[in-house]
């Protein structure tokens, strides 16, 4: 019998979590309406001025896309929690954090690549200049799948609790702060003619810093839940 | 503004009333709280110790 | 079988040493309380810049400076406790956040107080004030995910890796704050722009040691009553003088 | 051997606890003369656990359920060998299905394919035969008599007598 190679893990998991969201389409769509939704949201809460809107754009963006990924994090884990399968996982040779590593990669396919492509309609919306929006895509590019790995941490310690979801959110939003303000400050530093290589390094940087050490963490995480 | 110029003349009362008299007020609450804490604890032991010794 | 003693009966020690140290620490803190608001409201000269409003400083950076070294030594606590999985240090760690937190929430009310003279507002997204709403945050997660686990153990260790976590990203946070604020032209007063006093240096000296020895007793306190409440079935609590009774 | 006992003994905890899911309240656990927390990796290549959940997800198709948790396992399986797999169970004609349009005792034996695709040498079952109608119990017993043969090991709890042929069980009651 053939053992699987660690990369070969990574995608199968990946894949397992991409299907069974595509059999559960609705829990997809929800969050991105959601996203849509309160986005749309403001301008009818602000009023229609296209100086007010254009400046708050990456903000609104930004923090709607905080709040649609939090929504989502719940998932994460609890379906895998509650059928046994993350039982297994646990007892998996291979290492939890891979696995871990892996469902974080599906969560940000399924949930924060699509506001990112939904994010220059919106953009439009609120009449960004194309520089502005591409920076915007740019910076969510980097940040989503830092919310998907730094709100893993938060979804695996809130594992099985009542009220999870709100305390998970009350966890999670404060430890994304940085994201939240270099993403949006790199938008601003477009719109002002400024440059935005220091903005995309940080947040580059950040992004690293949670790939090495998320999915430990998680892991770990997940062992002090489950046991 | 009334507050404002309120505050202007009366400065020590404001930062009296305002920081010190807050802050002291959390700071006997939090002590209130422990000790009625306390308090909670040693009876539900009590209560514990007197359960276990019936049965 | 060295370590096992100390695993086990740290906790049964510590319950009386405790007892012993608050009046230790609880006296000098109101005696160093009186000398600093003594020291600051008769002896310290009236600021140029600030008129009478600067005095408040004397409980608003201490209070700062408190709910940031708690958080600090809490998560310290707190990853002894994950690391060696000893009881006490998780204990100590869950008895420091309250405190922490209220003097968090004590610096954001001093220093909105102090805004609103000076800035002519109660709330300005400064950094350093904004550092500390989410200080405030930080330590509002760690008691409610502990509060909201009902098994001990398992609410010792998640909230302990949370706030390593959280002590991680401290720094981060601030920096990207503070960049933040400049990025925006925040504000530029600052409390140590005027050279400070000799005596208003005193008066927030002993403010500061009141506040540690007060933060002390508060934790010494509440570990206590924890180490009472997760030890009740045990045969030394119920033989404890005050439990006799 | 067989792990007995009242509703409430703790039989799940000691399964639970023998495979590391559960932190020893004092004590250790030895596999081959290392302690489980420190031979991590190759105790659980080399055992393989059964809990009262079936770890198998409703939207996903037997043989996709058995494809990727045997992957979790770490092992690959190719499609011609979990067909044969879940044939040798009783799904056949079922493989293509999605799982929550199966039956409770069916969904078992999905659960168990994964014994069959493993090479692990200790299962720990925990209530295998819930569910499972008498020709499943009969093709469960063939098939621990035929892992016993292979010198492999299994513990399991269970409220059914399980007669393994030419096999003497150990017992062990908690009470």
């Amino acid at each position: 019998m053939k053992k699987l190679s660690l990369p070969g893990l990574l995608v199968l998991v990946v894949r397992r979590d991409l299907v069974l969201a595509m059999r559960r389409r609705a829990d997809v769509l929800t969050t991105l309406i959601f996203f849509v939704m309160v986005v749309s949201l403001f301008p009818l809460g602000v009023g229609p001025e296209m100086d007010m809107l254009r400046k708050m754009a990456s903000g609104v963006l930004w923090v709607a896309a905080l709040l649609s990924s939090m929504l989502s994090l719940g998932r994460l884990f609890s379906a895998d929690y509650l059928d046994g399968t993350l039982e297994q996982m646990m007892l998996a040779p291979q290492s939890l954090s891979m696995l871990v590593l892996g469902k974080m990669v599906a969560h940000w396919m399924v949930s924060g690549l699509p506001l990112v492509l939904m994010a220059p309609v919106l953009g439009v919306q609120f009449d960004m200049s194309a520089n502005a929006l591409g920076v915007l895509i740019l910076s969510l590019l980097l940040g989503t799948p830092i919310l998907s790995m730094v709100g893993a941490i938060g979804a695996a310690l809130t594992l099985g609790l009542r009220g999870g979801g709100v305390l998970l959110s009350l966890l999670v939003l404060p430890l994304c702060i940085p994201v939240l303000i270099f993403g949006t400050g790199a938008v601003e530093a477009i719109s002002a003619g400024l440059t935005v290589v220091p903005h995309m390094s940080l947040l580059g940087a950040l992004l690293l810093l949670a790939l090495v050490f998320t999915p430990w963490v998680t892991a770990q995480a997940l062992r002090i839940s489950m046991e | 503004m009334s507050l404002d110029v309120w505050m202007r003349e009366n400065p020590l009362t404001y930062i009296w009333l305002g920081s010190y008299a807050v802050a002291f007020l959390v700071f006997a609450v939090e002590v209130a709280m422990v000790i009625h804490k306390r308090k909670i604890t040693l009876r539900q032991v009590r209560l514990m110790r007197d359960a276990g010794g019936e049965e | 079988m060295a370590i096992n003693w100390f695993k086990y009966s740290a906790p049964t020690t510590f319950y009386g040493l405790a007892g012993k140290l608050i009046p230790w620490f609880a006296i000098p803190a109101v005696i160093l309380c009186g000398i600093s608001l003594y020291i600051g409201f008769a002896v310290a000269p009236v600021d140029a810049q600030q008129g009478e409003f600067y005095r408040i400083i004397f409980i608003h950076v201490p209070a700062s400076i408190l709910s940031m070294f708690l958080y600090m030594i809490m998560a310290g606590y707190a990853a002894l406790g994950l690391i060696f999985n000893t009881r006490l240090s998780s204990m100590m760690a869950s008895a420091m956040a309250p405190t922490g937190a209220l003097f968090a929430f004590i610096s954001l009310w001093t220093g909105a107080l102090w805004g609103k003279p000076m800035w002519g507002a109660w709330w300005v997204w400064d950094a350093r004030l904004t550092s500390e709403l989410i200080l405030l945050f930080l330590y509002l997660g760690f008691i409610a995910l502990h509060a909201s686990i009902d098994d001990p153990r398992r609410a010792d260790r998640a909230s302990a890796l949370l706030a390593i976590v959280g002590s991680v990203n401290v720094p981060i946070i601030y920096f990207s704050v503070k960049w933040w604020n400049t990025l925006h032209q925040g504000s530029t007063i600052k409390f140590s722009g005027t050279s400070m006093h000799i005596a208003m240096q005193q008066a927030m000296f002993t403010m500061l040691a009141a506040c540690w020895m007060y933060a002390i007793v508060m934790t010494l306190m509440r570990v206590r009553s924890i180490i009472l409440e997760r030890e009740r079935h045990t045969k030394w609590v119920t033989e404890l003088p005050e439990v006799q009774q | 051997m067989q792990v007995e006992g009242e509703n409430g003994s703790g039989k799940t905890s000691l399964l639970r606890t023998l495979c590391g899911l559960m932190m020893p309240a004092d004590g250790k656990i030895f596999w081959r003369g290392e302690d489980i927390k420190e031979a991590d990796e190759e105790y659980y290549s080399e055992m393989i656990y059964l809990g009262h959940l079936n770890a198998i997800k409703d939207e996903l198709s037997a043989l996709e359920n058995l494809c990727i948790s045997a992957g979790v396992d770490g092992l690959e399986v190719d499609e011609r060998q979990a067909l044969q797999v879940l044939r040798r169970l009783g799904l056949k004609g079922r493989e293509a299905l999605p799982v929550k349009v199966l039956s409770q005792g069916q969904r078992r034996r999905v659960a168990l394919s994964r014994l069959l695709v493993s090479d692990a040498a200790l299962w720990i079952l925990d209530e295998p035969l819930a569910a499972l109608d008498v020709r499943a119990v009969d093709l469960m017993q063939e098939l621990i008599a035929e892992h016993l043969e292979k010198n492999g090991m299994v513990i399991f709890t269970t409220h059914q007598p399980l007669l393994v042929p030419g096999v003497e069980l150990r017992r062990l009651s908690l009470s």
